[in-house]
């Protein structure tokens, strides 16, 4: 579904992504894996359009969509849930939720906005609150819920477990196994790499910009003292 | 018919220029008596001991918020040069004036000033018409020596020095000949809005008011001030129209008088309301008839009577096809002025030409304004009250009959 | 030459002292304070130098000092008052601080003269004192833009977080430069009220803080060269502009504009870029960037040239 | 008294038609425009120059002056607030930047209009709309006045709603907040950001005309007056907010009237910057600010 190929994403000063592949299909996660600055979350900005690639393509169903505006690639069918989590903290949690469905009509709009609070029912029960008072856990269910409301064929997840408490790790992992489940690509950055290789099919693993290892998630799992080796080497590197 | 009129006119101002310069002698014990002696001779001729051209410098605000003033002055310098030149006071001699523009930069003005001071072209300065920029020459070119002769600026520290000359009198010199016409109305009581900003309108509304209120039998209820570039008047507007008083005093800025007068009489004040001269200069035509019956007294209107004045008014339409205002009517005798201060000293000499202009000073003379008389080196004129009709301004008599 | 010198002395007093105001604007803004209490300061300096001079005939060298020493107490004072402000809120703040001083000075009665403000200061100040003043605050600052001082500004600038884990007193930082901001605007109002011997509320209002703005904006805001370029462009400016008579102020907006919007380095930047191609040595950053890059970075470096180079990217959409 | 109050409502009215496209644009795609001063004047002076010719009544001027107002504002957006945008390497800096253009831009206008002029004031004489005032026993108010004081709130809960309860004004909040993770929700900022300077020019260019009718006359200077009162206000009642704006505009047009009333009003000038400074100390987010203010 989503393809990425040969990537490159170039700064001011520095390559952060050196000619980067990878794909998510449809009800399976991918898991990108890699140390602090290997280029994980460029190659996710860089696809979804927040920067500009510098060289190399990304097609979602077949259709070439580098370089489009972040808005537009949202209406091929693709989104991003940011590092951090990012939700818009004054505003409401059903606002948020509205807003995720920007791109929906507002039929469809209201129909998913009842799927995602029964997904997330915590939502429901905040759906006035301003969205800044939930806890980290709950900011993440409500920044999962706010990406599926413009109903992502492919979705990308930049780290959703960073900071969160060990239980609420899990529960959050729990959900993007549920989303994958239910038929959408999930492309997943992760740095808690033995709970992400838990829930993943595919594993991408870079360091410093590039692909060290890319293949079934069964494959990584039986090496992963050896891959994590290697990761833990190339952080050292970097 | 119309050239005729002006040849005669010439004459006039030529023999008035010939008188002047006899009085002037006559007055003078100046160590320039021997040159003038040979001016004197060439009352229609001139002098020897002036060049060919005398080059005056005008710093003026010709852009920019004070561009008003600054243009109308400018047209007023021109066609008293012209006037000059016909008229034969310097004989051949021609003056030129170049034309320098500070707009609203006192900085600038200085530094024009210090050029007119290096270059011994310039024989005097006619001065900017902003105080700010003027009380910024005014140690300057007192300590250099070279005559200069303001307009407007009617700040204190202007007219500083023996070369620093004005030729607008401080609208609170004339100020009292609202008195009778306020007396006449029967005016017991009044208020006053003044802008605080601007030091001719505070000295009006806080000292002149009080003091005409004095000597003609009227109180003084109230005084608001508002602020510099107030466009909304609402709040004081209406506690005027509250206080109700007899008559009130505007001394705000030019800009604002349509605004004020159009609120205050939106808020129901009937009373007499009374300004001062920055409300002429067709500042009132945006408030058109709710202006009626404004008053207020000013140093020069086009309609003023005086020989001397109309002659101007006349020049003036021929010339541009328009009223003249007091800008142009306070440069136009600024340059009279140089130009008799020359005629006196008989030398484009800086500190001849100062004490030529001190001599005309010391005696006076008629121009735009009236009959002109010095304070120091300060003008008077007498003054004259004029009404706004709803369309123009005409002038009243002083009793307001 | 020296025929020259004598009809521009004042343009070119006029320069030095609006170098100085613009760099009391600018020495904050290096640090990333966007703060433009110089302006109050000049008022002060203004003010003070003005009233011992009439009153007392205190030499001028007593007259700045004090106004100096005043407006520096006053930036210190301020600095602790406005701690926890940033970007355009501090930048508000402190144009009202200033403004309000406007209105202060005329409502002082016969201290300052009212709305007339006060004349006469005549006082022994001359165009060599002000060359050699300035001269020597430039060579100062100059200094401070490079040596560790320098580099502690820039990293203020850049990054106040990074600059906290740096080991950087940042809000030292901040108040010392408020202080010096303080000291070089009350020394360009004092000195520029010595020689014009004058000063009025009007003088010191809303224009002057577009004038300094936009001389750092023009000439370029990281570097006491960009302030001077700016201040030297803007004093004659209007004289160079003579020539277009009455649409003078329009074309005045129209180079501010562009400046603003097409060359954010300012003239030094276009400067500095062109030395650079032509040297061909186009690695070094100006100014900040290289320090920054060079600090010891215990953060996710990618991230950090993914927040840099964020906006470029951003705005695309 | 009852007058007093009408009247520090009809100011306050004035107050808030400047602010709140000034604050609309602010609070959400943080572009703080000091051209809008020079925008109202201008829309006030565009409609001058036809109701010269042409004898026209106020809603068609009403309309010039929202025209012009909205063309001017999307020039200066697109010539030069999206290039300075573009290309500034950080927020901080894209924020100077925007407020010195603004400040440069401001200087076109003005001088145009100060060139036609000679700064001398113009109104609406021309026109066919008349002022009358009623008494009402215990005030006394103009038909201008009402038409403004209902613009003026008329316009805020207006706008107030469309930000609350419509799909683009929710966008443009999201803007206000996290612009990057707007765009990544599908919101086309540009498109947005251009339709609020629109409508930021737009109310810029009613207010003008409105003030015109109200004063009777304006200057070319005039908008520049408003610009730091405006910004009084917007600080006052927190940016963002536009039920912060409208009470903010009210307090300050409130205390400025009660100073007026009770003192010689020589300290009038002061109010506004006391209220900025003294806000920005104590509660820099304003009376209905949200929490999280921009502010880097």
């Amino acid at each position: 579904m989503l393809q990425i190929d040969d990537l490159h994403v170039r700064y001011a000063t520095a390559e952060a992504v050196r000619g980067v592949s990878a794909s998510a299909t449809p009800g399976r996660i991918t898991l990108v894996l890699g140390a602090n600055g290997a280029g994980k979350s460029s190659t996710l900005r860089a696809a979804a359009g927040l920067v500009t690639p510098h060289a190399g393509r990304v097609t979602l169903e077949g259709r070439d969509v580098t370089g489009l505006a972040p808005h537009k690639i949202v209406r091929h069918g693709m989104v991003l849930v940011p590092e951090g989590r990012r939700v818009f903290a004054p505003l409401s949690v059903e606002e948020n939720l509205v807003l995720g469905g920007y791109t929906a009509t507002r039929e469809k709009s209201a129909e998913v906005l009842a799927q995602v609070y029964e997904m997330f029912p915590i939502l429901g029960q905040r759906r006035a609150g301003a969205a800044g008072l939930l806890s980290g856990g709950e900011q993440q269910m409500l920044a999962f819920g706010r990406a599926l409301m413009s109903s992502p064929r492919v979705i990308m997840l930049d780290e959703p477990s960073m900071g969160l408490a060990p239980t609420m790790v899990e529960s959050v992992l729990g959900a993007v196994r549920g989303m994958a489940d239910a038929g959408i690509a999930v492309l997943l950055v992760e740095q808690n790499a033995e709970m992400g290789l838990e829930i993943a099919d595919e594993v991408v693993a870079m360091a410093r910009g590039e692909v060290v290892f890319s293949g079934p998630a069964e494959q990584a799992r039986s090496n992963a003292s050896v891959l994590l080796a290697f990761l833990g080497e190339a952080a050292l590197v970097e | 018919m119309n050239s005729g009129s002006r040849i005669g006119r010439r004459k006039a101002l030529g023999s008035a220029g010939a008188l002047l310069l006899a009085v002037g002698l006559a007055a003078c014990s100046s160590p320039s008596d021997s040159s003038s002696g040979s001016g004197s001779g060439g009352s229609g001729g001139g002098g020897e001991g002036l060049p060919d051209t005398v080059t005056l410098m005008a710093i003026n605000g010709l852009t920019g918020p004070v561009a008003f003033a600054g243009t109308n002055a400018q047209k007023g310098y021109d066609l008293a040069v012209e006037q000059v030149e016909a008229d034969g006071l310097l004989g051949d001699t021609t003056i030129e004036i170049e034309y320098k523009d500070s707009a609203a930069s006192a900085q600038e003005a200085a530094s024009f000033a210090s050029q007119a001071i290096t270059d011994q072209k310039y024989t005097a300065i006619l001065g900017p018409s902003a105080s700010a920029q003027s009380t910024a020459i005014s140690p300057l070119v007192d300590q250099a020596g070279i005559p200069t002769v303001y307009v407007q600026s009617g700040s204190e520290g202007v007219v500083t020095g023996d070369y620093t000359f004005r030729l607008t009198p401080p609208a609170a010199s004339y100020f009292d000949i609202a008195g009778d016409y306020v007396e006449a109305q029967g005016v017991k009581t009044a208020s006053v809005l003044f802008n605080s900003g601007n030091p001719t309108l505070v000295q009006l509304g806080q000292d002149s008011v009080p003091a005409l209120a004095e000597d003609h039998g009227f109180e003084v209820v109230s005084t608001a001030g508002v602020e510099a570039t107030q466009q909304d008047f609402t709040t004081p507007t209406s506690q005027i129209a509250g206080d109700d008083p007899d008559a009130a005093f505007l001394m705000v800025q030019g800009p604002q008088y349509p605004v004020a007068i159009t609120q205050l009489r939106q808020a129901g004040y009937d009373g007499v309301l009374v300004g001062m001269s920055a409300a002429g200069a067709g500042n009132l035509s945006s408030a058109g008839e709710d202006a009626a019956g404004f008053v207020w007294p000013t140093n020069f209107t086009a309609d003023q009577e005086g020989e001397s004045s109309q002659a101007f008014v006349d020049a003036y339409r021929e010339k541009y096809g328009e009223d003249p205002n007091n800008y142009a009517a306070e440069a136009y005798d600024a340059v009279w002025f140089i130009a008799r201060g020359l005629a006196e000293a008989d030398s484009a000499d800086r500190t001849a030409l100062q004490e030529g202009l001190a001599a005309v000073a010391a005696d006076g003379f008629s121009g735009a304004q009236g009959d002109i008389t010095f304070d120091g080196n300060d003008a008077r004129v007498p003054g004259v009250l004029v009404q706004w009709d709803g369309s123009r301004e005409v002038p009243l008599s002083t009793d307001g009959s | 030459m020296n025929q020259w010198y004598l009809s521009h002395e004042i343009l070119i007093q006029g320069t030095f002292i609006s170098l100085l105001l613009a760099l009391s604007i600018q020495v904050p803004l290096r640090a990333g304070v966007f703060s433009f209490a110089g302006i109050g300061s000049y008022a002060i300096g203004a003010y003070t130098a003005a009233i011992l001079t009439i009153r007392e005939q205190v030499a001028p060298v007593v007259a700045i000092g004090a106004g100096v020493l005043i407006a520096a107490a006053a930036g210190y004072l301020l600095a602790l008052l406005v701690a926890r402000l940033s970007g355009l809120y501090l930048g508000m703040a402190t144009i009202a601080f200033s403004l309000f001083l406007g209105v202060l000075a005329t409502n002082g009665g016969d201290l300052t003269g009212g709305a007339t403000g006060l004349f006469g200061a005549l006082s022994t100040l001359t165009t060599a004192h002000v060359i050699t003043i300035t001269v020597l605050v430039l060579v100062a600052l100059a200094a401070s833009e490079r040596g560790s001082f320098g580099r502690r500004v820039d990293a203020v600038r850049e990054d106040p977080q990074l600059a906290v884990s740096m080991g950087i007193d940042v809000n030292r930082v901040r108040r010392r430069v408020f202080v010096i901001s303080g000291a070089l605007g009350a020394c360009a109002g004092g000195m520029n009220t010595l020689l014009r011997t004058t000063v009025s509320p009007e003088t010191v209002g809303f224009h002057l803080v577009v004038t300094a703005l936009t001389m750092i904006i023009v000439g370029g805001a990281l570097s006491w060269a960009g302030a001077a370029i700016g201040a030297v462009i803007f004093t004659w400016l209007p004289s160079v502009l003579q020539f277009v008579g009455e649409w003078q102020l329009l074309v005045y907006g129209i180079v501010v504009a562009i400046a603003a919007v097409y060359v954010p380095n300012g003239l030094l930047g276009l400067l500095q870029e062109g030395w650079r191609r032509l040297r061909r040595r186009g690695r070094r950053l100006p100014a900040g960037g290289a320090s920054v890059a060079a600090a010891p970075v215990a953060e996710d470096p990618e991230e950090k040239l993914a927040a840099l180079g964020g906006p470029t990217a951003e705005a695309r959409s | 008294m009852a007058q007093d109050v009408l009247n520090a409502l009809t100011l306050g009215s004035l107050y808030l038609l400047f602010a709140l496209g000034m604050s609309l644009a602010w609070g959400t795609i943080g572009i703080l425009n000091f051209a809008h001063g020079s925008i109202l004047m201008f829309s006030a002076f565009s409609a001058y120059l036809v109701v010269r010719e042409v004898a026209l009544s106020m809603p068609v001027l009403l309309l010039i002056g929202a025209a012009v107002g909205a063309v001017l504002s999307l020039l200066v957006q697109v010539l030069a607030f999206e290039p300075i945008q573009r290309r500034a390497k950080d927020h901080r800096q894209a924020e100077l930047q925007i407020l010195v253009g603004g400040i440069g831009i401001a200087i076109i206008p003005l001088a145009i209009a100060q060139h036609i002029t000679s700064s001398v004031p113009f109104g609406y004489s021309g026109g066919t709309f008349r002022v009358d005032t009623y008494d009402l026993g215990f005030v006394r108010i103009s038909n201008v006045q009402i038409v403004t004081l209902v613009a003026a709130f008329g316009l805020a809960a207006a706008i107030g709603w469309w930000l609350k309860a419509a799909r683009p004004g929710l966008a443009l909040r999201g803007i206000g907040v996290d612009p990057e993770v707007s765009s990544l929700m599908g919101v086309d900022r540009r498109r947005l950001a251009l339709l609020t300077m629109a409508v930021a020019g737009a109310l810029a260019g009613l207010a003008g005309v409105l003030l015109t009718y109200y004063l009777g006359s304006i200057a070319p200077e005039t908008g520049d007056a408003f610009l730091l009162k405006a910004f009084a206000a917007i600080i006052l009642g927190g940016v963002g907010s536009i039920a912060g704006v409208v009470l903010g505009a009210v307090i300050l047009a409130g205390i400025e009237t009660f100073v007026l009333v009770t003192t010689s009003g020589t300290w009038a000038p002061a109010i506004a910057f006391g209220v900025i400074f003294l806000m920005l100390l104590v509660r820099p987010n304003g009376l209905l600010g949200r929490q999280e203010v921009r502010r880097t």
